[in-house]
């Protein structure tokens, strides 16, 4: 919904704008809802910091149940991806090529495809 | 003819509604047993579901979103996964009436039993999920769906006293019925006009048809359509069982007892028609229960989804629906009665209900999401009347269902 | 002192967040496996008020489901339905008529009350009759010819009466005990 | 750090008064170009007085309907307002948030300044 031009200072805010927002690659395909955002480690007094990658996987579970899920399980899209940010988060590349895509791949691989038609257009 | 295949995404949305296996036995206990008494909360549910389709719907043309996505935008991950955990309980427990349903409705074409047609059904809704296009799915069952106007026409031809049916439309509770199972029906009818796979159902069907700006008269057009005749089949039902039920104290407790008000008023003929709309109906309504099932995990989780998609560029939305399907039999094989499995969902609906109408109502008036198109002030302060509405019925369908044993 | 004694407020409220929507899931999964349990648990041992209802109960199970049978079996003869789905349609009613014969013969009523020991013992030969009534009727649809279907028709007929006749004996007692 | 580190914290002075909960990080796209987009800045938190909620934007966002929603929301969400990341003087440590035993709390520093938190 927003424009083409994205002037720099603009304002997101990270619940209204970001979490919980869905993510399209450049072909309108769902690629994950965004759970988390990480920043960069920073100590109050220092310089701000700035925001790396959007998060998915068990920060889902973190965010529901409590706790806090491991760095290491992390799946992260890198900032630099992202393209557009409105309605929807839009990023400039393929979900294929993407290593949070994974789980998608694996049941393609190893249960739909191998039905019949599992490959076929409707 | 265009203009009619156009709709047929209402009016499919509103069979799975009003017109699901569950529906329509309820529909005819409703009648059996308080005439009409109960049919101004079919009207009621139908002002509320077409409020919420409407703009739900609207949403979906104007940002091509979803429910569901908005549902999680809105709530955060914890209310929405609440509200999924509900809903899909619900979808799930109807779509194993729905199957079984098929199963009955084929039944009473064919005297074979009917526990050995739910695998037969169930692979039938797989095939037209995995391989056949919304847009003639759609088309299809919402057409043969139409056949169940043969209930409308039965009331015609069995000609009552109008007047007297028309003096049985005022609410009041029939002597020989307590008032807790009076409004235990009246919640049940109207968590089933309003359940939330509908509106999960038709702002994806609007996707899957790529919808723009452009359909919202086309959204319009399905919602006031689609969901007035699917309620106006549901008072046809009641009507017929009235009629010809009541009076003889039969208190309708099966599928089966449907067909006989239409045999005495059509014969053979309008028996065969109205044989081939359930069967339509409640197939129908399982595409539609099982495509929802999909679009809310897939749409809360992030998934890619849609039938007009290769099932290999969606493959969780797709294994999702076969899981489903596959419990579904599972549960049938235990022998349970696939109908009483509906009665239940009440209590899911107590949930789901408020927690799915709240997001909608807000993201249609977030100028971010609809630009020019948000809610005008008639549509808000229906929307927000109905919000009420929906949390009470939510707060006291757990009770009533306690304390009227599920109606009985 | 003050940042000692904070601390199980912050855990408290962060476990009472967690806990809101896990509690209210199982809250409703609990309510739904009480009431599916609760109607398993009607039969049996009950009061005698209780009884003489709950055969009153039976009874009209019983006869909406012999007078479904006799419906679909007019129709029949009438050329207004197909006999399978006659057949269909009397085959719930089956299972309907003998869900009542058995709910009646599970029920307990207690020795005191005369009139519900009595009322269960007439309700239970009507609703054997109309079990039977309503197995006939399955056979007369299979011959398929109009004598059988005249003669069961005729059979559901007296069963579907003797019903009426029981509940309207059951009520008349219960009637009369109240006056009492 | 992940942005729910930071997120749902009660915020309170160095004299220890609470003053609210940290609802909403406000981020701002000033950073260096990083792919298509700036990269986006954390300047600071947005923090509500009265609730720990942040519910459906209609706090910040100019938007007055439906009437039945939004008075409640935005009465709930009354005095909120933005401190700016150099106001804070300290951030719960990781193990603290972790732990649900210990106490963790964002501290604002002396004189912090309350910031408009709209967008």
């Amino acid at each position: 919904m927003t424009g083409d031009t994205q002037p720099s200072g603009r304002i997101l805010d990270a619940r209204l704008h970001l979490l919980d927002h869905q993510v399209l690659d450049r072909d309108d395909v769902p690629v994950m809802v965004v759970g988390d955002l990480e920043l960069e480690d920073a100590e109050p007094g220092g310089p701000a910091p700035y925001v790396t990658s959007l998060v998915t996987g068990p920060v889902l579970g973190a965010r529901i149940f409590g706790g806090r899920a491991p760095a290491s399980r992390w799946q992260r899209l890198p900032w630099r991806l992202v393209a557009d940010v409105g309605v929807v988060i839009k990023i400039a590349a393929d979900a294929e090529s993407l290593d949070l895509a994974w789980v998608e791949r694996w049941v393609r691989d190893q249960v739909i495809a191998r039905i019949p038609g599992g490959r076929h257009g409707p | 003819m265009n203009r009619l295949l156009g709709v047929a995404l209402g009016i499919l949305t509103a069979i799975g509604g009003f017109l699901d296996a569950g529906d329509l036995v309820t529909n005819a206990v409703v009648g059996s047993r308080f005439g009409l008494s109960l049919a101004w909360v079919v009207g009621l549910g139908i002002v509320g579901i077409c409020v919420f389709a409407h703009m739900s719907g609207k949403v979906a043309a104007v940002s091509g979103r979803a429910t569901f996505e908005v549902i999680r935008e809105r709530l955060g991950p914890r209310a929405a996964g609440l509200n999924l955990v509900a809903s899909l309980a619900v979808t799930v427990l109807t779509l194993i009436a729905e199957v079984g349903g098929i199963a009955l409705a084929l039944q009473l074409a064919s005297s074979v039993d009917h526990r050995l047609w739910v695998p037969v059904a169930a692979l039938a809704v797989w095939l037209v999920l995995w391989r056949v296009k919304f847009k003639v799915m759609e088309n299809v069952t919402g057409l043969l769906g139409l056949t169940l106007i043969g209930f409308a026409v039965a009331v015609f031809l069995l000609g009552p006293d109008w007047g007297e049916l028309a003096a049985g439309l005022a609410p009041s509770v029939p002597a020989n019925e307590s008032t807790t199972t009076y409004w235990y029906y009246a919640v049940a009818l109207f968590g089933a006009a309003m359940t939330p796979y509908e509106v999960f159902f038709f702002s994806s069907g609007g996707v899957e048809e790529k919808w723009t700006v452009r359909d919202l008269a086309t959204s319009r057009l399905n919602v006031l359509i689609g969901f007035p005749l699917g309620g106006f089949l549901s008072v046809a039902i009641a009507a017929c069982a009235a009629i010809v039920l009541l009076p003889r104290g039969i208190a309708v407790d099966s599928m089966a007892q449907l067909v006989l008000p239409v045999a005495q008023a059509g014969g053979m003929l309008l028996v065969a028609v109205v044989i081939v709309g359930i069967a339509a109906a409640t197939f129908g309504a399982a595409l539609e229960t099982a495509l929802s099932t999909g679009y809310t995990l897939a749409q809360y989780l992030g998934w890619s989804w849609g039938k007009f998609r290769r099932p290999a560029h969606a493959a969780r939305f797709h294994l999702s629906m076969i899981v489903a399907l596959v419990v579904a039999v599972a549960v049938l094989a235990t022998n349970v009665d696939p109908v009483a499995v509906t009665e239940y969902s009440v209590v899911f609906s107590a949930v789901a209900l408020p927690l799915t109408y709240l997001p909608i109502l807000v993201v249609a008036n977030d100028p971010e999401y609809m630009g020019e198109h948000t809610n005008g002030r008639a549509l808000n302060a229906v929307g927000s009347v109905y919000l009420v509405v929906l949390t009470v019925v939510a707060l006291a369908a757990v009770p009533l269902m306690i304390v009227t044993r599920a109606g009985s | 002192m003050n940042r000692a004694a904070a601390p199980p407020t912050v855990s408290r409220r962060n476990a009472s967040r967690v806990a809101a929507p896990t509690c209210a899931v199982l809250a409703g999964m609990i309510c739904a496996c009480a009431v599916l349990g609760g109607c398993g648990a009607q039969a049996g041992r009950a009061d005698g008020e209780r009884a003489v209802i709950a055969v009153g109960d039976h009874l009209d199970e019983a006869s909406s489901a012999v007078a479904t049978a006799q419906l679909a079996l007019e129709s029949v003869r009438d050329g207004l339905l197909p006999a399978v789905t006659a057949d269909a349609t009397v085959g719930r009613a089956v299972e309907s008529v003998t869900a009542a014969a058995h709910d009646l013969a599970a029920l307990v009523p207690p020795a005191a009350a005369r009139d519900a020991v009595q009322g269960r013992l007439t309700a239970w030969d009507a609703v054997a009759d109309g079990v039977a009534a309503v197995a006939q009727a399955r056979v007369a649809l299979g011959a398929d010819d109009d004598a059988s279907l005249s003669d069961a028709i005729a059979e559901l007929d007296d069963a579907g009466a003797a019903l009426d006749d029981a509940a309207s004996r059951l009520d008349a007692a219960s009637r009369l005990r109240e006056t009492r | 750090m992940i942005v729910s580190d930071l997120l749902d914290l009660r915020a309170e002075t160095t004299d220890g008064e609470t003053v609210g909960w940290t609802v909403d990080a406000r981020l701002v796209l000033d950073g260096p170009l990083d792919g298509p987009l700036a990269r986006p800045r954390l300047v600071g938190l947005v923090v509500s007085p009265h609730t720990r909620t942040s519910f459906l934007g209609f706090e910040r966002a100019q938007v007055p309907a439906p009437w039945l929603i939004a008075r409640p929301l935005r009465r709930l969400h009354r005095g909120t307002f933005l401190v700016r990341w150099e106001d804070i003087a300290r951030l719960p440590l990781p193990a603290e948030r972790r732990d649900p035993d210990r106490r963790s709390a964002v501290v604002l520093r002396a004189g912090y300044g309350r910031h408009d938190p709209r967008l």
